[in-house]
């Protein structure tokens, strides 16, 4: 099927449309807009963040120092016991143990952040783990290279990606986020 | 989310700003050049970041941009005579020349020398393409001339519009880079909009209705890449490129012309929403430049004499609530132009972004607004020269294309997201 | 006069202001029920409260009244589209059921119960009569349903309109309960308004242009009684209740309907009248229904297709200053309701109190105002439950009788003041 | 004569009629609400509150905190010496005596409050002498009971009568009237 199957239909504007009390007119003043959204309209959401290789948690640590409350900061722990092939051995900012399954539950969005392609085992462990629990995950890569080995590792494993040169997107997207 | 902080950091432009200093680094659209058709030819006011001007061009056909108020007891000059070199205002007879300098004070001796004294500020006006482009910033430091190429095409090839948007610049501007509404707000007009239908890329948008999309940084901007499941396990790549502060394009369809779009300030509260469309390599067809003239595509329908759109927010957009529940528009607004727009405008003049709730799907937008803080903040610091006046950043394209599974799409398409001057688009 | 403060504690209701948490107290109307004529019909933008919300009637007929802007990016959910059991923004797709509940965020995994973490301001909507009401309130102190006699009386006996009315509230609400400018303001009405002509009990309005005020406290309200000389030393009493917080009762004519007021604010600068026409016993003729379409009575005529008056302050209320001096209008604007508005309307939005001149005829008002002021104290200090949710409270009537000289006339209209279920109105 | 002898003529609205630059529309802004009445439009009033009875006197203790220069309070005095049909004796603050006819030159109005039926005959004189000298009259009755006797007393006596169990109706009207 070809999408100019479809007849082409001229809508006709007319200028015999009354302006409503409620019209949009009414609806974008400036002084009207203080009164949107006087409440809290979206419960807190709970984020993982995990950096898959050494110079992703060395940026993770970089920008922690804001608290946010509802985000767990995570990484790949450097010696993965063979526990499940469904899961990943990751370390607390504390240093603490913690495991994938665990910290998954409950979590709405996944952060993993790369900046080369030694995570590559992890990823694709917490990318086919995360999408089986219908959490979604987002990708960072930082790195001025190309970097065509660590999109082909992280494409398949998140749902959105973002390629920058510059670490401090990570903190602009967690806080956009709300994470 | 952003603070409220960022949020007066991007969206205000007035003289003094950070993001009013920062706009006034780069050339931008002022007016259309049929708006100032001949010699002393009436003058037109202009509001641009705030600021209020008058344009005019001359007997000698020399383009002025200068304050709109004379100095003597800021009377408009709007309502000036433009005859014998300059703008005269009719209150008292002062008279301007182009570069706002005052050339005659009747009541003083032409001796005196007085008028020499008065002088208003003044901005250059250069005609490229269409567009009569203005510089508000400092002279010393005024960048190169544009070189976008849809202003640099021969003028069969290409078309502008503007139409006067009631928001702020920059909640209009990411609409431009927010490709995830596509599947969803102008799903009505793929199937019908003469620009838009008949591309075999059609069939993937309406196909898969999730993109998933990655996000590029680039020297001048951002690349924003939505692909959807193509045949044989391979993607379809609608790549969008965002110059700083505020061009976009949209991804080509076919071997239709390729539009986008400038987002300039008027003031806070408004902003004009420039629309092109061009042709790399052949002239626009006689019915594809009565499309665009009758408000298809891009491009929209007006109050007779202004540039206000003719569906605004005083008569609902003329929305029709039966189209709607015929699926012929999605949301019963008629064009993609006043789809963005009513939609962008019911958020507010200003939208409040320490309110919102962001999802993933937005790191475009959450991108751009990051690069703009950056930027902004180095020039306040260090008077860092801003991505996007380079001329090399200038010199994007859109892209459209199917590519293997693991390419990155940005290394895949390098040329086809460059100028390459004889050479038409990269479409599907 | 009142002090500033207290003016702007009786005028002031958007969210979080002492007088806006009393309103908040009570069922109010939002909307008429033939604004939502069918399930999937179009939504609608509701103004409560200085609130902006959005009322639907979703696919299974369940009513909805939730905040108007998208949680995700502020879009208009008025443009969204009512299907399938809930409202979806055209923009991303994101969809909410008729409680504000998030059931949809199409960029996100269903199972990922994203959706469940968004939710809209969602009120009640109830239909009782003509009207939907809401209660913006706490929902754990929802009081019972209103029972209003003119909503809950078979719908062939009772007929509803509503206007926007330019000003506040207050003003608009306060000429419901001011008697004393009956004889001027509307003489000439009760000569030829189909639905006041005839009456026995106009003859003394006009002969005795001088009445006599009585104002009595009553649980939900007060009763106002005017008095007027009629025949053998008796008077003539015609009794205004008002209900807090601004339901108000014309004094009936004859066997015509009985009419009053519901003043509802919109925000601190425009007000809903709400205006309904009923008869306790029979059903309205057919001439009746005609003349209250007609805009006759305490009715108006419209704008075509929108509820504000066809005379309005643009048109300067159609001001007739030959109808004028013929007398048949006194103030030269047709109709009651809109010899009302235009007058309240030009005291300015909210009307600066600080600067009247009372007199001791306006005692109904200075009484309004006081109960007012404090039940409104009353809620701030301790959360006392303001008079007129009571359902007995509510139960009111108004008379029109001729009394003996001496005699109380809350007491000797005890009854008649009553809704009395089979029983007709006591009127003259 | 039937009201309803009078032909109905039915007015016909009609569009066209311009919006004038002093139409209303201009008249009611919010901004222009703020130019109206710059100057004192309302000579200041001088009231009298006359309380008739000792409930009433009570009463009036309660809310004279205020100063208020252009009211004077008044209460009936207990003895009230035979000197004339047409006067009272009233006391002041003070404790001063005052008589009704001097208090009422110069008065714009007299407010009369009363709890009870106990200052009938006191009513009965200012409401008369008040009549004859065209000063408006007011009355309020405080009092929880039907009042029945209270209301005949104070209705041939007031040009307007407000009844209400609660006190603080007296200030609220005072100040309302500039009193």
């Amino acid at each position: 099927m070809h999408d100019d199957d479809t007849p082409f239909r001229t809508p006709v504007p007319t200028f015999d449309r009354p302006t409503l009390l409620s019209s949009c007119a009414q609806a974008t003043t400036a002084e009207e807009a203080r009164f949107r959204v006087q409440y809290p309209n979206a419960a807190p959401r709970s984020s993982r963040i995990v950096a898959l290789d050494d110079g992703a948690a060395r940026m993770m640590d970089d920008i922690i120092a804001e608290p946010r409350p509802a985000a767990h900061f995570l990484k790949v722990a450097p010696r993965q016991p063979d526990i499940s092939p469904n899961e990943v051995v990751l370390l607390r900012l504390d240093g603490d143990e913690a495991l994938l399954s665990t910290e998954l539950a409950g979590a709405d969005v996944v952060v993993l952040i790369a900046t080369s392609a030694q995570g590559r085992r992890a990823a694709e462990i917490i990318g086919r783990v995360a999408r089986a629990a219908s959490v979604t995950t987002a990708g960072l890569i930082v790195t001025a290279d190309a970097a065509d080995d660590v999109v082909r590792m992280m494409r398949p494993v998140t749902g959105v990606l973002v390629v920058s040169p510059d670490a401090d997107h990570l903190a602009a997207m967690l806080s956009a986020l709300r994470a | 989310m952003l603070t409220k902080e960022v949020n007066d950091l991007l969206t205000q432009t007035t003289p003094g700003t950070p993001m009013g200093s920062m706009f006034r680094k780069y050339w931008i659209p002022a007016l259309l050049a049929s708006e100032l058709p001949a010699n002393d030819s009436a003058p037109v006011r202009v509001k641009l970041l705030g600021e209020r001007l008058v344009a005019f061009r001359d007997s000698e056909g020399r383009y002025g941009l200068i304050d709109e108020f004379c100095a003597h007891r800021g009377v408009s000059l709007w309502f000036g005579r433009n005859e014998e070199g300059g703008l005269r205002c009719p209150y008292h007879g002062w008279k301007y020349d182009h570069t706002g300098q005052c050339i005659d004070v009747p009541s003083e001796a032409a001796e005196s020398g007085f008028c020499q004294k008065i002088k208003l500020t003044g901005y250059p006006l250069v005609k490229i393409g269409d567009i009569l482009w203005t510089h508000m910033g400092d002279k010393a430091e005024r960048p190169p001339l544009p070189v976008w190429e849809f202003c640099t095409v021969p003028e069969e090839q290409t078309f502008t519009s503007k139409r006067w948007q009631e928001c702020n610049w920059l909640q209009a501007m990411e609409g431009g880079i927010d490709s995830s509404h596509v599947s969803f707000l102008h799903s009505g007009s793929l199937k019908t909009d003469p620009l838009f239908r008949g591309a075999a890329g059609n069939k993937y948008n309406q196909q898969d209705r999730k993109p998933v999309f990655e996000v590029v940084d680039a020297p001048g901007g951002l690349f924003i890449g939505a692909r959807r499941n193509a045949e044989d396990g391979q993607y379809y790549w609608r790549i969008t490129p965002w110059v700083m502060p505020s061009f976009t394009m949209v991804p080509p369809r076919g071997d239709h012309p390729m539009h986008g779009h400038f987002w300039i300030p008027i003031d806070d509260e408004n902003c004009w929403a420039w629309s092109f469309d061009y042709h790399p390599t052949r002239a626009l067809s006689a019915e594809e430049r009565q499309s665009m003239i009758d408000g298809y595509g891009v491009h929209n329908q007006y109050v007779p004499g202004t540039f206000r759109p003719l569906q605004n927010k005083d008569n609902d957009y003329l929305m029709d609530r039966e189209a709607q529940r015929r699926g012929e528009t999605y949301s019963g607004v008629w064009g993609i132009a006043m789809q963005d727009a009513s939609l962008q405008e019911s958020m507010g003049p200003i939208v409040d972004r320490t309110k919102e709730n962001l999802v993933s799907t937005d790191n475009g937008i959450i991108m751009a607004r990051n690069r703009l803080r950056r930027a902004v903040q180095a020039l306040v610091k260090s008077g860092a020269t801003p991505p996007g006046i380079d001329p090399a950043h200038q010199k994007v394209r859109s892209v459209a294309a199917v590519l293997p599974a693991d390419a990155p799409f940005v290394e895949a398409c390098r040329e086809d997201l460059t100028v390459r001057p004889g050479v038409k688009q990269t479409s599907v």
